[in-house]
């Protein structure tokens, strides 16, 4: 990055099953107003939009934000719409991170979105595609051999999913955003139907409406605005092909390269150590400790024994997903941008009841495709 | 590489949806139902907006004040269908997508004149023909359609 | 009254339809109709030599044109899999069924593939298939003419040979 | 204007457009372009730092079809990389700001989706608002002949000047072998097709096809080795205009008009000095639109390539335009070079009536020194 860049202003929906009080352009200004405000900044201030949001079949709306320009206060201003499958609300926020750093723009409002209601996310993303062989069975029939061929490097023991479920909704009930906050047991979770065994039904995210904006900008308007804001420190998007002989859909090359872009461009040397707390993409719980290990948390195969410790809980010595994240919350194309946002609270101190004490660095992450998307910044307190 | 048969399929990819609407569009839309009614609203920049969004699409501002306009109005572009795509058009050939400024409006607004649109040009003026009281189900298509006015 | 009703209309319904017109490919056709003879093809990568089933047209790995095909067994190895209990809405499947991720021998890419005739309990990492055809006469050339792999009864890879291969 | 990074255009590789290509998906289309443009710049893929590309889910139906172009634009190993929901001149924009930003010297920019592979009408009445316009059954042609009725009406335009200006392009278009349409038509010609909606005539559309397109950006220190003769970007703006048809003036384009300002104050040139502009005017109305934001009237130097009225593969019908603008200054144009071009524009456009705009200065000479 050319010149530093900051994170000024967040907000975001109360997210739910459905926003049925909202039309669309209602709820991204709902999060884009929130920003704005956040920021002490008003529609006319921003130089430039980026918006993302995953695939237009789940709303059956084609490129929306150009009818969602308006709604933004962009007429007669650049903007741009990013699709990255699941990682989207991630890399539109670095998006906008490039545009301020570039010198060009100062002040760039970022907006990432779902509104899964309007359709049937289920109809709309497994469609039988012409000509492909017709077995996947949704997001869980996909990631589900993933898992289990995590359990079985690792030895992974089977209470660690539900482990990680429990513990994430346990920190959904102190975020009042959150779409699922009712505390559920252990045992709820092991009662739960196993949907794609290993994975159980409590074990994996909803489906939510909901939106998020920052307000992302040069130091300089960092420095004029009402708050503290979070430094981006590196950002980075990076993807890998498919079909690659020998590629690992367990701990992905691109998550790996992508988080050590982050750490070196960041000054990181141990993660584990100098990382107070992050925001990772886990749409199913076993991907906790498969994520904790691909992002360099800890040594290959050793990703489940921090979940089975308890150091990844609040209070613990690396509190992941403070916010309860993509398990409790998941506007599809919202949830990456979601971790940036919550990654950004920690370090601005403004997480409330989910904060984490002490929180100076703070990573957030997404993924998205076959695992083949990998997105993330690295925030902090200090610039 | 030898040849080989091309292999084709042709599907129709059919998908419900269900828009919440919100309160500006919906009560918009009640209007059209319930009241057989053209609401605007007054936004920053646009002046009286027909149909209205609760913003304003020129500067991002909310709100705006409800302000009724009149049935009928002037057009400020015409575009004449001479064939009808199945599956999407309302109305066979020739039929005419209209933009068309309502009396009392400062935005026109776009919609559909189903009959005499030989006669149709820039400036003609219309006025609103409305679908039956059993056939207004809280949609743009409320109106039925426009047309010359007499 | 000199404001619209208060209780606003909910919704906008509406079903979209989309007519959309398919073609498999040169590469992908020629998979497909080979299947109608009980062949499994797969191409074979001009610059490694790795071996893709489905065929490519270039190899993701190498960047290289995929030029050669060839015929490939119609059995090998269950890497990894998962027990699909919920119906799937569109599919007729009868569940629970395992959805497998299975490495054909001499293939460098694993396929997705159903495994059947025997429990989903019964089903393990390592496990020896084989395909199971539609009946001579009733395959037409499309990825269901595989209609499911069948265990083969023979031993179990090493789980060294399959354990990073998904 | 500040001192930016001096950014060109090395390389180029269209698929010749086709209405319908029934041999190859939209990945395979793609592969031989990528293959192609590297080859052009005498690089292998991992001298590339960057990728971006540009496409649409709905044009072909395939949600996330995006994600298998990652097969075959060599993103092994692991590569930075963005795709835009947008027309791939989008990205290439995009990639410029990222090598503004410091953050990659060099770039591939990929387009691709298989037009035929959905009905343009249908799928293009999905970008209007759910609530209002869309549901009237407005599509593309429609939408487009509603903004040439008020363009006429203000400017007094005829029929007969729509059928020379696409004309004109369709005589341009005869020397270009990547076009879709290559025959020939006279403004008489022309002026006798039916009615599509009216005002606009079936001769006067732009015809959808399949292609693939892959563009190769370097900074400066890099371009110069990749490249003989690159083309420097000298200027770049995009803006989008609020959706809603009504609200707009639309015998204008206000974005468009803005767009232009800006990226020719950046490069420091006026319009007239363009010896090429490539616009991806889809109709002969929209053409003129264009040419008057940018203060210039038709001739010539407009669409030697004949522009989508001679072949429209959306969503890469602006990176086309890109492409085209860099072989035109490097010499690469064959039938269709304007003699000793030194300075062109190439415009991208999203949405109805011109919503959104982008424009390109290019040039043959370095911008900052």
């Amino acid at each position: 990055m050319k010149r530093p860049v900051a994170v000024v202003g967040v907000g975001q929906t109360q997210h739910s099953s459905r926003r049925a009080d909202l039309s669309i352009p209602g709820l991204v200004r709902e999060a884009a107003d929130r920003a704005l405000v956040d920021a002490g900044l008003d529609y006319g201030d921003v130089d430039a939009v980026v918006m993302g949001k995953a695939p237009d079949q789940l709303e059956g709306v084609m490129q929306p934000e150009q009818f969602l320009a308006g709604a933004l206060g962009a007429h007669l201003k650049p903007l741009i719409r990013v699709h990255t499958a699941g990682s989207v609300g991630a890399s539109t926020a670095l998006a906008a991170v490039t545009h301020v750093a570039s010198g060009l723009f100062d002040r760039v409002l970022t907006v990432a979105w779902e509104k899964q209601s309007e359709g049937n996310a289920m109809w709309a993303l497994s469609p039988n595609m012409p000509f492909t062989p017709p077995l996947v069975a949704g997001a869980g029939g996909f990631f589900a051999p993933y898992c289990r061929a995590y359990i079985a490097r690792t030895g992974c023991p089977p209470h660690i999913g539900p482990m990680v479920a429990v513990n994430a909704r346990d920190n959904a009930t102190r975020n009042d955003y959150a779409h699922l906050r009712e505390p559920m047991t252990f045992e709820d979770v092991m009662n739960s139907p196993v949907l794609w065994d290993p994975i159980r039904y409590l074990e994996t995210c909803p489906s939510s409406d909901g939106a998020v904006a920052l307000v992302v900008a040069s130091e300089e308007q960092a420095r004029k605005g009402p708050r503290k804001p979070a430094w981006i420190k590196a950002g980075y998007s990076y993807a890998e092909a498919m079909w690659v002989p020998g590629r690992d859909q367990v701990s992905p090359m691109a998550g790996k390269i992508c988080a050590k872009a982050v750490y070196d461009a960041a000054g990181i040397k141990n993660p584990w150590k100098e990382i107070q707390t992050i925001e990772i993409y886990v749409p199913f719980a076993w991907f906790e400790p498969m994520w904790l290990e691909n992002l360099g948390f800890c040594d290959v195969g050793e990703g489940w024994k921090i979940v089975d410790r308890g150091d990844q809980k609040m209070g613990r010595h690396l509190p992941v997903n403070p916010s309860g994240g993509v398990l409790c919350t998941n506007p599809i194309g919202a949830s990456g941008m979601l971790r940036l946002g919550e990654a950004a609270l920690q370090v601005m101190g403004r997480a409330g009841a989910h904060q984490v004490d002490g929180a100076r660095n703070a990573l957030g992450h997404a993924y998205g495709g076959g695992a083949q998307y990998f997105s993330m910044w690295l925030v902090s307190s200090e610039r | 590489m030898s040849s080989v048969p091309i292999m084709r399929l042709d599907v129709v990819s059919e998908f419900p949806y269900k828009h919440s609407t919100g309160e500006t569009i919906g009560r918009f839309l009640a209007g059209l139902k319930e009241q057989k009614k053209i609401w605007g609203q007054r936004v920053a920049g646009l002046g009286v907006v027909v149909p209205p969004l609760g913003y304003s699409e020129a500067d991002g501002s909310a709100g705006g004040e409800w302000v009724e306009v009149k049935p009928t109005g002037v057009v400020t572009a015409v575009a004449v269908v001479h064939e009808a795509v199945e599956g999407l058009h309302p109305f066979p050939a020739p039929f005419a997508f209209v933009l068309v400024k309502l009396d009392g409006a400062d935005t026109a607004m776009a919609h559909v004149v189903k009959d005499g649109v030989e006669q149709l040009r820039i400036g003609t003026r219309v006025e609103a023909v409305w679908a039956p009281d059993e056939a207004r189900i809280g949609s743009i298509r409320d109106i039925a359609c426009f047309k010359v006015a007499s | 009254m000199n404001e619209p009703p208060k209780e606003p209309v909910k919704y906008v319904e509406t079903t979209i339809h989309l007519p959309y017109h398919y073609v498999a490919g040169d590469v992908r056709a020629r998979y497909l109709h080979a299947l109608k003879e009980k062949k499994i093809l797969g191409a074979r990568c001009s610059k490694a030599g790795k071996i893709f089933v489905p065929p490519l047209v270039a190899s993701p790995e190498s960047f290289a044109p995929c030029e050669e095909f060839i015929e490939i067994a119609a059995c090998g190895v269950v890497t990894t899999y998962c027990v699909v209990n919920i119906p799937v809405i569109g599919r007729n499947i009868e569940i629970p069924y395992v959805a497998a991720s299975v490495a054909l021998d001499g293939a460098d890419i694993s396929i997705f593939a159903m495994i059947q005739e025997c429990k989903p309990e019964d089903v393990r990492m390592g496990m020896r298939v084989e395909a199971v055809w539609k009946p001579d006469g009733e395959r037409q050339g499309d990825h269901e003419d595989i209609q499911y792999f069948r265990p083969t009864g023979e031993p179990d890879a090493p789980r060294e040979s399959f354990l990073h291969r998904l | 204007m500040a001192k930016l990074r001096n950014v060109a255009i090395v390389g180029f590789a269209q698929a010749p457009i086709v209405v319908r290509d029934e041999h190859r998906v939209a990945s395979e289309i793609l592969y031989p372009q990528v293959r192609r443009a590297l080859a052009d710049c005498g690089v292998e893929r991992d001298a590339i730092d960057y990728q971006v590309a540009g496409s649409a889910d709905y044009v072909d139906g395939r949600p996330f079809g995006f994600v298998a172009a990652l097969d075959v634009t060599g993103t092994w190993p692991p590569r930075q990389d963005l795709h835009l929901e947008m027309d791939a001149a989008f990205a290439a924009h995009y990639a410029w700001i990222r090598m503004q930003a410091g953050d990659c010297d060099t770039a591939i920019v990929c387009g691709y989706g298989k037009n035929s592979e959905g009905e343009p009408e249908h799928v293009l009445n999905l970008e209007l608002d759910p609530y209002y316009q869309a549901p009237l059954g407005l599509g593309p042609t429609s939408t487009a002949a509603l903004q040439a009725s008020a363009f006429m009406a203000r400017t007094g335009t005829t029929d007969r000047t729509l059928a020379e200006v696409a004309a004109r392009n369709r005589t341009a278009g005869v020397r270009n072998p990547d076009a879709l349409v290559r025959a020939r038509a006279t403004a008489d010609d022309l002026e006798r097709t039916p009615w599509a909606v009216a005002p606009l005539r079936k001769g006067y559309l732009a015809p959808t096809g399949d292609s693939a397109v892959c563009v190769v950006l370097a900074t400066e220190g890099k371009a110069e080795k990749m490249c003989e003769r690159p083309a420097w970007i000298r200027g770049v703006d995009q803006r989008i205009e609020r959706q809603t048809l009504g609200s707009r003036d639309l015998s204008a384009s206000a974005g468009a008009r803005l767009a232009a300002e800006k990226a020719l104050a950046m490069a420091g040139v006026g319009a007239r000095e363009a010896d090429v502009v490539e616009l991806a005017a889809t109709n002969p109305a929209e053409e003129l639109i264009l040419l008057e934001a940018l203060g210039i009237g038709p001739s010539d130097a407009v669409n030697p390539s004949g522009g989508p009225l001679c072949g429209h593969p959306f969503m890469m019908t602006g990176l086309i335009r890109l492409g085209e603008a860099f072989r035109q200054l490097a010499g690469r144009a064959g039938d269709h070079a304007v003699p000793r071009a030194r300075t062109a524009i190439a415009h991208a456009t999203l949405g109805h009536c011109l919503q959104q705009n982008l424009f390109f200065v290019l040039g043959t000479e370095r911008r900052w020194t």
